[in-house]
């Protein structure tokens, strides 16, 4: 099927007023060297029943959080979604509508937009947040840009427990502004602060931490408050889990000039590593507004002297200065913000700390007895939020598909990234006791 | 109709959520964490579920969708948003899946994707292709970093990419991020890159050339073939802005027009929504030697196993911390695999139609700065409008007013009070009538009553906003 | 804002289907069927899947739903309807069973409507339910048929059914569909069931007598003890008509008020969807020695197994095809599990909470015709603002112009120009006192500009509607 | 949870203003004697997240059309339904809402209807439709109750090929008016037309004939049109499919007054027999439409003179006219009625008609194929539409629990109803190829 609504004879109709005869004619301005001369190689069309058909199919051959026990994290969350989220965004005015360039026609977006703004800067401490940026990697990557911008230097103490990925994606953008990324080493499970010390300098741009880290380990922030206050120009930049701020001090209390991460825990649906959504939020400070990437949303008043909202302090972007903007971001994952923000809202003040608090005691009670099994060992038991790291003699590989037989997803091979070894264990409020002793079970019996 | 903040609703003890009791042996967290680390207060709404569904239903009134009614805004490719990719976007077994579950669990997501490359790559005329971008810059900054990468490799300095004036800002925003220096040519008098002023502008130290084609103003480079040769010729590369793909698919590949790297807006022509702003996907094609260059991993099949390959030493890296925006590429999967290639042709056919139709109704009354032939879109000016009063943002404001949205304004750059119409295919000729008379009723108005269109809106919910006070003031959090 | 017929989008050769191709051997249909039972027209819509989507988007706009605001239509109890019930009606695994499948293939939904059957028993203080009606008139036809059986059954004529002013017109209507004669009681000064009336209308003739309590002045009928003795004392059977349960779930339950029969309205106190007007559900509950005369089938628990038990000879019969409005029953099962014993009882607090709020509050600018204790909803009269000029319909109409829903009007009918009004549970004291405020508005405006209320609505999408020429011409098609 | 928005310091306050100490006391009009003491004996309420586990876990004990092939039909079928219909209905203005009496507020839903009027009317031929009843079965009884207030006649002469269930529920509803229920007896699959004659009378209300039949068969309804037309009072109420009439002859032109039916395939879910809706349409005659049952929705036009829809025709109903009502139809099937509405608009002119003409050719591929088996007949293999009759020596429940076995809902037996026996297969144009030559081996080897 297709979605032309213009039946034949009205083609024939336009295809006349035009002036045409056939519809190839209007294509006539394409010079035949460059023009598809066969049928593109791609299959035949199917009606609806055929389509739910053919992808249910191959959608079986899934395994999925659906029906396995997941404690799978690293960045991506298996938080509980309330339902009413979905029924909301499923709204056409929300979900099929453009860009807010018509603010007037717009203003349900806009004003999702500065409720995102508003709970993002709450959440973490700060007083601007951005509207969105394409995800957690490259929200990193723009912040640390953006501290290259403002403090002019090139030099980034990067983390090793900021999540690898990140880095990379950091490094790919760093690269063409000939950014100079530091990785300061791993102290057990956070990060080695002698080492940031050594390498800390008034020309470095920023220094880069996660909080709670990769490992999912709290780093001690009055330390790298301390450490950072030391030298002026230098940046500090949080990498934060929303959710974790539930329950923790948020990272402005301890310095951070820039607070960015992924937002996908606060209400997105895991689909596989995207569509996410990367916040972004600074202090109250023109230096750094002018600086920021991304749009924003802010108040005004219509000509009636109304409360009205629109996009606002566009001259730093790429529609309006071009290669002046401070990034290209145009099109960026405002569905998720509208996510989000539902399901900040819907949560609420109780919500998210009490979302945290039980993610924070389920995952500490697993790690608990974990640790008591005799293969396997809890590295940052003493010091961790909802996410944990195992090490074990047994083969990580083994233990995992073992676990996967008995439809458990047991955690992420650490190894994947190539730095470190174990595996990375997650917990959220929606595992259960259950699901947590059956994995100790399974586990005391490797 | 003004709806208060959410935070307005608040009532303190009020709970919209609920969880599970904790089943796990409590604890006190202040045993284990120090008391710094411990958050005093989160000032967030206390709100009532039925609060939530009512304010953000109340919001979503205030807004224009594309069920609402035509959406013309030019480059943007508006088109209907099929409800049935919504159906399967939210299949449990394809979204319920986590991005580090090893690639023998997502075999079925994986051929998908898979599939879905090899018919980009087929459609686009390339060899390859990444998913991993997340959004039509993000293709850019992605296909850029390739072609920089691509140098690099082959030891050959190169500062310049050259962006036509007509371009979207991304492009050269994107070049610059990607560290090149922009040279910005002008268009001639036809709207076509100008091949003279080109051949000016063209040295070694070309890296790229970007362009769409047909560019912004709808018009199909016909010299495209002399313009690659151009810069091939002095060792740079072709970049296209897959932005106006609507308009050539199944007639005309960007491969084989010897683009070297291209990008696609999977949210334009492959009818994935906006949702007001995002998610998108920007996915990336390459020419054969640029593959080594890939973002990494790169989907790979081998026999009927599909597998994520990051051994790739030559990679310029990841550019999204996971594989891109799957719920995305899911939609645009569903959408090929429901029109096929009959209906990818017929598509454009009847974007490229409708926008000629409209061009031919609306050049009575508005200027039309270039007379080419244009494909999916075209550009009027509201100069004419503008002497009599009210500019192209009024003209805009009152569309508004009649329930209709409005064409991008003031762009491309090239033409004054520029109004960029792209209807898509999915308008038909009884919603393009409407809006054509539309516009041609505004005309009117601003002859006779020139200060009603000047003061729209009148019938929105807010009216004309105060953008200089927003910029001036910011106010940009409760 | 008004939007055109579907049919007047049709355009010859339109399409807004898709079907696979058939595939089997094609026939000619007319080799086997005579050419006069082949249909030759059909006038139908040709419009496209955008047409469709557009037009049905562009009429719900013309809808206020319960998430658009306070919907206080008193008897009808237009509570928040949960998203998530909605979800689980959508569980393939529920939704997806043909009612003719066997017992043992479907014992999870089985499982579902036992457990609901019993929990509404409970609720309401009865031995056994039938969950067959699918709305709360045809719960009451089909409690009155049982109770015309079971009189037959025993041998005894009996032809009169009592129903007093108050009541809903569906009682007389369903009383008079199953075969029984009316006699309306009027009520007494106090807004209840006169008993000295009641006495004197009562003989060996009377079948039963239908009340709802709270009746529909939300107003608790204190002697219930008292009626029902006074008709089982005649042989007769008490009939509850449970579209009030919401005032005393956890407080008070009909059965052991002595009633005999009831219907539950699943789609006002256990907040199913009214879907513009249906579907619904109206149990029926029966007291043990009723039991016989239930529609079949009867639906079974036996060890671990659910069957439905067809053999059930003294039944009135089936008055539905198949078991009722399922999907109906699933939505409340979710709702009742949700909520559990606790909240059930809260529900009904907050609900009487919230009537007695609001009266408290409006009884200051209008006339309290009952000063008696209600409960979940009240009744106000609008004659002190009729004398000023504008009427109860007026007030009505008026309330829409401020975006909210109006009250029952006109009902009960033993109050002039009444209002009546049920905020239910899931309202606020803030949209409550936006309500409280904005009628106490109106009475000011009829104070001072009455011509504004009478005219009223200005701001809908159509003004006040022609009811009489749509009765004198009717138009009823297209 | 509870979906109580009151908190705890509202209520006191509200309590306060009212007057009252506790919230017990706003109970105080209900004597104690009938107060309940106890807490009700239903189970502690659930979050979320424990509902859908709870919920998802019996449901999944189902046995579901979403994993077997389905030839189940008598009333329900399993035709395709589009994706948008969902979507649109889920807006919760369509769904949320109540019966339209606050018309200015409501034109969504009464402009709806009058498009359902419109579409059923043309469907069926006939020229007053209403909004929906309850279901087939009950719109079944009440056009027989219609039809004796009409005729003033009590004597139905009702097909025996009409549904079982919905000869069942019109005698439930005669039962209380006297109605004289004589069942036509067959002839083959059809019903027997001599004495179908030899029972009519002036005094008869109402022949009821269902068309295609129960049993898939097309009635000669020719002949029954003209044994009618003897009669000057009698009426003829036909039962029709509604998807059938996108092939065959509308029930007018056989001189039908009354047609009636179950709407549920168009449009709606199969879901265990409900909610789905009755419709009903008579001719244009004043003495017709004054004792139609149920709402009516009507153009007119507004103080301004614009069109708009209102319900009319409102003193046939039990609000006006209680017990003088012609039925106490209240809560409808509206939001089902909405359904089939947007699955007429969808299918259109040309869907409808090959939805039809799908479902009959590939039911008579496999009947044909059936017929060819040494075990199974078929008994109306010359006449029917989508739904055949098989009649076998071996045991129905054994040949369906085998073919259960290979995940094919076979059939009903029809023996369930009592009166006759074999099995009742249905197919609709969802079934493919495939799935028919699937059942034909199975059945091949039996
Ligand atoms: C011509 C052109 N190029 C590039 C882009 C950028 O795409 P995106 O918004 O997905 O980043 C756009 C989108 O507006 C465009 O129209
Ligand atoms: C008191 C009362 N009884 C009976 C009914 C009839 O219920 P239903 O509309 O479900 O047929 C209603 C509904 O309006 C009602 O308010």
């Amino acid at each position: 099927m297709d979605y032309v609504s213009n039946t034949e004879k009205e083609r024939k109709q336009m295809l006349k007023e035009i002036g045409v005869e056939a519809i190839e004619d209007i294509f006539n301005s394409i010079p035949e060297e460059v023009k598809l001369n066969r049928d593109l190689n791609v299959s035949e069309g199917m009606s609806e029943l055929e389509l739910k058909r053919h992808i249910n199919k191959i959608a079986d051959t899934n395994i999925s959080l659906d029906n396995y026990t997941s404690f799978l994290g690293g960045g991506a969350y298996d938080h509980y979604v309330p339902s009413i989220i979905d029924h909301l965004i499923s709204r056409q005015e929300f979900y099929t509508a453009y860009t807010p360039y018509q603010a007037e026609l717009s203003q349900g977006t806009l004003q999702v937009v500065y409720e995102y703004q508003s709970m993002i800067s709450e959440l973490t401490g700060m007083e601007v947040a951005n509207a969105s940026l394409l995800d957690g990697g490259s929200a990193t990557a723009e912040a640390i840009l953006m501290a290259s911008r403002i403090s002019r230097n090139k030099k980034v103490l990067m983390s090793s427990a900021l999540h690898p990925s990140y880095r990379e994606v950091a490094k790919t953008y760093g690269e063409p502004k000939d950014l100079d990324f530091v990785e300061i080493g791993l102290d057990n499970s956070v990060t080695n602060l002698e080492e940031l010390e050594d390498n800390l300098s008034d020309d470095v741009a920023a220094i880069v931490v996660q909080y709670p880290n990769f490992y999912g380990s709290i780093e001690n922030m009055k330390k790298i408050q301390k450490l950072k206050q030391q030298y002026k120009k230098v940046l500090l930049i949080v990498v934060a889990n929303p959710i974790s701020l539930g329950l923790l001090t948020p990272p402005k209390e301890f310095g951070a000039d820039i607070v960015t991460g992924e937002g996908q825990s606060l209400g997105n649906t895991i689909n596989y590593g995207g569509p996410y959504l990367g916040y972004l939020a600074c202090i109250n400070d023109r230096k750094f507004i002018r600086q920021m990437p991304g749009r924003i949303a802010g108040a005004t008043v219509d000509a009636d002297g109304n409360r009205g909202y629109v996009l606002t302090l566009q001259t730093r972007e790429q529609h309006i200065r071009r290669e002046k903007a401070t990034s290209n971001m145009c099109t960026n994952e405002a569905l998720n913000a509208t996510i989000s923000t539902i399901y900040m809202a819907t949560m609420g003040k109780k919500g998210l700390k009490e979302v945290a608090e039980q993610s924070y005691k389920k995952a500490h009670y697993l790690a608990e007895k974990i640790d008591e099994t005799d293969k396997f060992d809890v590295l940052n038991l003493d010091n961790f939020f909802h996410e944990f790291w195992v090490s074990t003699k047994l083969p990580v590989k083994k233990v995992l598909s073992s676990l996967k037989q008995n439809n458990i997803l047991g955690g992420i091979d650490i190894s994947r990234f190539k730095e470190e070894e174990g595996i990375l264990i997650s917990v959220t409020e929606k595992r259960t006791k259950e699901e947590l002793d059956e994995l100790v079970k399974l586990m005391e019996v490797m | 109709m003004a709806e208060k903040l959410i935070i307005d609703y608040s009532s303190q003890g009020r709970k919209g959520y609920s969880l599970p009791s904790l089943d796990v042996p409590d604890i006190n967290i202040e045993d284990n964490l120090e008391s710094e680390y411990l958050r005093e207060n989160l000032n967030f709404p206390e709100v009532s579920e039925v609060d939530v569904v009512r304010h953000y239903t109340a919001l979503s009134e205030l807004n224009y969708g594309v069920d609402s009614g035509i959406y013309p805004l030019g480059s943007c490719t508006m088109k209907y948003n099929p409800k049935r990719n919504e159906d399967i976007a939210r299949i449990d077994h394809l979204s319920q899946i986590h991005p580090y579950q090893s690639d023998e669990d997502v075999q079925g997501s994986l051929r998908i994707l898979h599939e879905l490359k090899t018919d980009l790559a087929e459609i686009s005329g390339m060899d390859e292709m990444t998913l991993q971008p997340a959004s039509g810059a993000h293709g850019e900054f992605t296909g850029l970093l390739i072609i920089r990468k691509y140098f690099e490799d082959k030891g050959i300095e190169k500062s310049k990419v050259i962006v036509p004036d007509s371009a979207h800002g991304t492009n050269p925003a994107s070049a610059v991020m990607a560290g090149f220096d922009i040279v910005e040519i002008d268009s001639n008098e036809h709207g076509m890159v100008d091949i003279e002023k080109l051949k000016e502008a063209v040295d070694d130290d070309v890296a790229a050339l970007m362009l769409t084609n047909p560019n912004t103003l709808g018009i199909f480079e016909k010299d495209i073939k002399q313009i690659a040769d151009i810069i091939h010729d002095v060792g740079g590369l072709l970049y296209y802005d897959g932005a106006n793909l609507n308009a050539v698919m199944g007639y005309a590949r960007p491969g084989d027009m010897d683009f070297d790297v291209l990008h696609l807006n999977l949210h334009k022509t492959f009818s994935t929504p906006h949702g007001g702003g995002g998610p998108g996907s920007g996915t990336v094609g390459v020419k054969e030697f640029l593959k080594p260059y890939l973002p990494r991993p790169l989907l790979v099949k081998n026999g009927d196993k599909y597998y994520w390959d990051y051994d790739r030493p030559k990679s310029i890296g990841k550019v999204h911390a996971f594989y891109g925006n799957y719920g995305v590429l899911i939609r645009a999967y569903s959408y090929i695999k429901t029109l096929g290639y009959k209906g990818l042709k017929k598509t454009t056919e009847n974007a490229v139609l409708n926008a000629n139709y409209m061009k031919i109704k609306l050049k009575e009354d508005f200027e039309l700065p270039y007379e080419e032939n244009s494909l999916h879109e075209f550009v009027l000016s509201g100069v004419k409008q503008k002497e009599k009063g009210a500019n192209t943002l009024n003209i805009a404001k009152r569309l508004l007013d009649y329930g209709q949205y409005a064409p991008t304004i003031y762009f491309p750059l090239v033409v004054k009070e520029a109004m960029m119409i792209e209807p898509t295919e999915t308008e038909n000729v009884g919603t393009l009538n409407k809006f054509i008379d539309t516009l041609k009723t505004i005309s009117k108005e601003i002859e006779e009553t020139p200060e009603l269109v000047k003061n729209a809106p009148h019938n929105t919910a807010v009216r004309k906003l105060d953008e200089a006070k927003a910029a001036r003031e910011p106010d940009l959090k409760w």
